[in-house]
């Protein structure tokens, strides 16, 4: 690590806020590989699963804002995490559902070009995940 | 400062669907010119119990838009959803299902 | 004969289809310039205003002596036309060139992805221009082809008076070096375009 | 190395084996999601702030302010622009009237009041909000800008004619990339926008949010931007020729239930 980002990463620790709120994954995010992103949330080998729903558009016009529904229709399912494989940050977003709430989410994410985006859904002791690719492509001019 | 959000809960069908916008400029790493800036956590209550509990990153669009489902939502259930990023901004809005 | 008299009109810079407005004027007065985009940019030439007051429909034989005149303009180099393709593709890619905010000077690209289809690789392309998928698979690369190439590149209105495609090298976008290029990315059998 | 992993290197692009069918549709798909889950509604917001806020030498707010409607009335306001003003004797736009509010009734002087009207992301402009805010309050009126008053009439015919108009640096007018049907830039459809069909859903959801660059964009911006990619000089805001082309645009696209403001890539 560089001193630069050594100072860069103190800095951010230090601006982290003492509030109430939940923890944030600084090694998962912080994970320059899917795989690594993965580790960083405790997935280690997760099933493919046809109940893990991703709706999203095949292409994207634009890797800005790319918009993705997912659910999962796992009972019993108490998180869902989204990887987009070839971001330089693949972990986007890890979601905890509780009592209450429904394991869905829609969401729009960067994605700086084409890419297979990875759910992982937590279920009990299972991992279930599904994965969609969806193409960046160039825009024209207009709109 | 933090910029404005709008939030939406509507009862349908036992279920009640939460549309919620945040003003971020949600900056990334990889742009030269703008500090690391982007929401990290976020929190939805219903009735003040946390219902759903989000870590995101740098990869959430500009502006973020969420849309989640909860259980059950009778009209007037207080909604709440708050957010905090990396330098320790937040900010919370606050509905009633309709 | 009517078609002559109209092309004598023309020439003579008299619109026959008469605006409502003289809209040069109304550009003079409600544009500016800025960057390296002059004022003088909104003055018509003979060739803007035929295919304006026509609607893009000239009568043939003023076009085609118009068309003449615009082929003059090419300045074709000698030897080989066909460029590093690799280099093409890149400028096809690129949009840059001749906007009010584009640096004066620095490199200028072809925007020919805007129009045209051309390496099958690239999905996002435009239809404004003719598909150019196996260009040079299905036409050759000879002298002529490439002269041709070339040319139509260089300025289009040579070859089809009130053509959408700008005069890329009369306009000073782009720079011979660059058209060749472009011609290496059409015709080089190595080429993407010209991959089955 | 084989031909096929050679061009993969160089061009580090991917081919979509699916037809150009269900590429549209897919892009159709794309355009639907953003729409849904635009963040439009926070630009609105912040425009019924600035609407409502005091500013310029007079200290008023420009809630007094008359779109065409009367003054302060802004459902349906901007179905109606760009219209004739008798106040102004001239045809307006909504940035163009707003202007002429932010002067007459703010004091606040042209310079000043234009200093800063397209924004940027990290900053959008004053115009941009308050666009964003105005436009929503004419969602589900017909489209029906001014096209009986001669001032409006002419506006019509200049902006009609200014559409047509080839120059530039690059030969071109409006209509080199909206004047043929089923044609596209990259991928991104053209609408031909001198025909009412086309006209129509495009001018109903403007001013907009682009995704591409996260910034909520008006009509003028439109305007300016493609007379920078047609290599023009740069038309002045609020300009008689930039409302002209805009009345010709919107009176094509009459009777469009207005349903923006938009999302757009």
């Amino acid at each position: 690590m560089t001193r630069r980002s050594l100072l860069a990463f103190l800095g951010l620790l230090l601006a982290r806020p003492l509030s109430v709120l939940a923890a944030w994954n600084e090694q998962a995010f912080g994970a320059k590989t899917a795989a690594d992103a993965l580790k960083g949330i405790g997935v280690s080998a997760p099933a493919p699963s046809k109940d893990i729903v991703i709706d999203a558009p095949q292409i994207a016009e634009n890797g800005a804002v790319v918009p993705i529904e997912i659910s999962s229709n796992v009972p019993g399912t108490t998180a869902i995490a989204v990887v987009i494989e070839k971001n330089p940050f693949p972990l986007a977003a890890r979601f905890e559902f509780k009592e209450g709430a429904l394991p869905f989410v829609k969401l729009n994410v960067k994605m700086g070009e084409t890419s297979d985006v990875r759910v992982v859904a937590f279920a009990g002791g299972q991992q279930l995940t599904a994965t969609r690719e969806i193409k960046v492509t160039i825009g024209g001019c207009g709109g | 400062m933090a910029g404005p959000m709008k939030m939406r809960a509507t009862a349908t069908g036992g279920t009640t669907e939460v549309r919620v916008l945040m003003t971020h400029p949600m900056t990334t790493a990889q742009m030269k010119d703008q500090p690391l800036h982007f929401i990290q956590n976020v929190v939805v209550k219903q009735n003040g119990k946390t219902v759903i509990e989000a870590e995101i990153s740098q990869a959430v669009s500009r502006n973020p838009v969420f849309s989640f489902r909860l259980k059950g939502g009778a009209k007037g259930d207080k909604i709440e959803v708050s957010w905090v990023d990396n330098k320790g901004e937040s900010n919370t809005i606050e509905t009633a299902v309709a | 004969m009517r078609t002559l008299l109209l092309s004598a009109a023309l020439l003579s810079g008299i619109a026959w289809a008469q605006s409502p407005v003289d809209v040069q004027k109304v550009l003079q007065r409600d544009f500016q310039a800025r960057g390296q985009a002059t004022m003088d940019r909104v003055v018509q030439d003979g060739l803007q205003r035929v295919c304006t007051d026509s609607h893009d429909r000239p009568p043939s034989d003023l076009a085609r002596q118009l068309e003449a005149d615009q082929l003059k303009t090419i300045d074709f180099p000698p030897g080989s036309l066909i460029g590093d393709w690799k280099r093409g593709e890149r400028i096809a890619q690129g949009g840059r060139g001749l906007t009010w905010n584009d640096k004066p000077g620095a490199p200028a690209d072809g925007s020919c992805y805007n129009c045209h289809q051309l390496s099958p690789q690239e999905m996002s392309y435009g239809t404004i221009g003719p598909s150019l998928l196996r260009f040079g698979w299905m036409r050759g690369n000879g002298p002529e082809m490439q002269r041709y190439v070339y040319g139509k590149i260089y300025n289009a209105k040579a070859y089809n008076l009130c053509s959408q495609m700008p005069r890329l090298g009369h306009s000073g976008t782009l720079t011979p070096e660059q058209i060749k290029d472009l011609v290496g990315l059409l015709l080089d059998p190595e080429s993407p375009v010209n991959k089955q | 190395m084989t031909r096929f992993s050679a061009t993969i290197l160089v061009l580090g692009l991917t081919a979509i084996p699916a037809g150009a069918q269900d590429t549209k549709k897919e892009i159709q798909k794309y355009q639907q999601m953003i729409a849904e889950g635009s963040p439009v509604e926070l630009f609105e917001l912040e425009g019924e702030t600035l609407w409502k806020k005091p500013q310029g030498p007079n200290n008023v707010s420009l809630e007094k302010c008359d779109l065409g409607q009367g003054p302060g009335v802004l459902k349906g306001a901007y179905a109606r622009l760009p219209r004739y003003f008798k106040d102004a004797d001239r045809v307006m736009d909504l940035e163009t009237r707003l202007l002429h509010c932010m002067t007459t009734l703010q004091g606040r002087s042209r310079d000043e009041a234009t200093k800063r009207v397209f924004g940027n992301e990290n900053q959008p402009s004053e115009m941009e909000y308050l666009s964003a805010y105005i436009a929503s309050q004419s969602r589900g009126v017909r489209l029906a800008a001014g096209n009986s008053h001669p001032k409006e009439k002419e506006a019509y015919e200049l902006g009609k004619a200014l559409f047509f108009y080839r120059a530039g640096a690059w030969d071109m007018s409006c209509a080199s990339c909206h004047g043929e049907d089923n044609k596209r830039i990259r991928m991104q459809d053209l609408p031909v926008l001198y025909k009412p069909q086309a006209a129509r859903p495009i001018m109903a959801t403007w001013p907009a949010y682009r995704v591409s660059n996260s910034q909520f964009k008006t009509m003028q911006w439109r305007l300016n931007d493609c007379y920078r990619q047609m290599r023009f000089p740069e038309p002045k805001f609020a300009s008689e020729a930039t409302n002209a082309l805009n009345t010709f645009l919107t009176v094509t696209a009459a009777g469009e239930p207005y349903r923006g403001p938009g999302t757009k890539r």
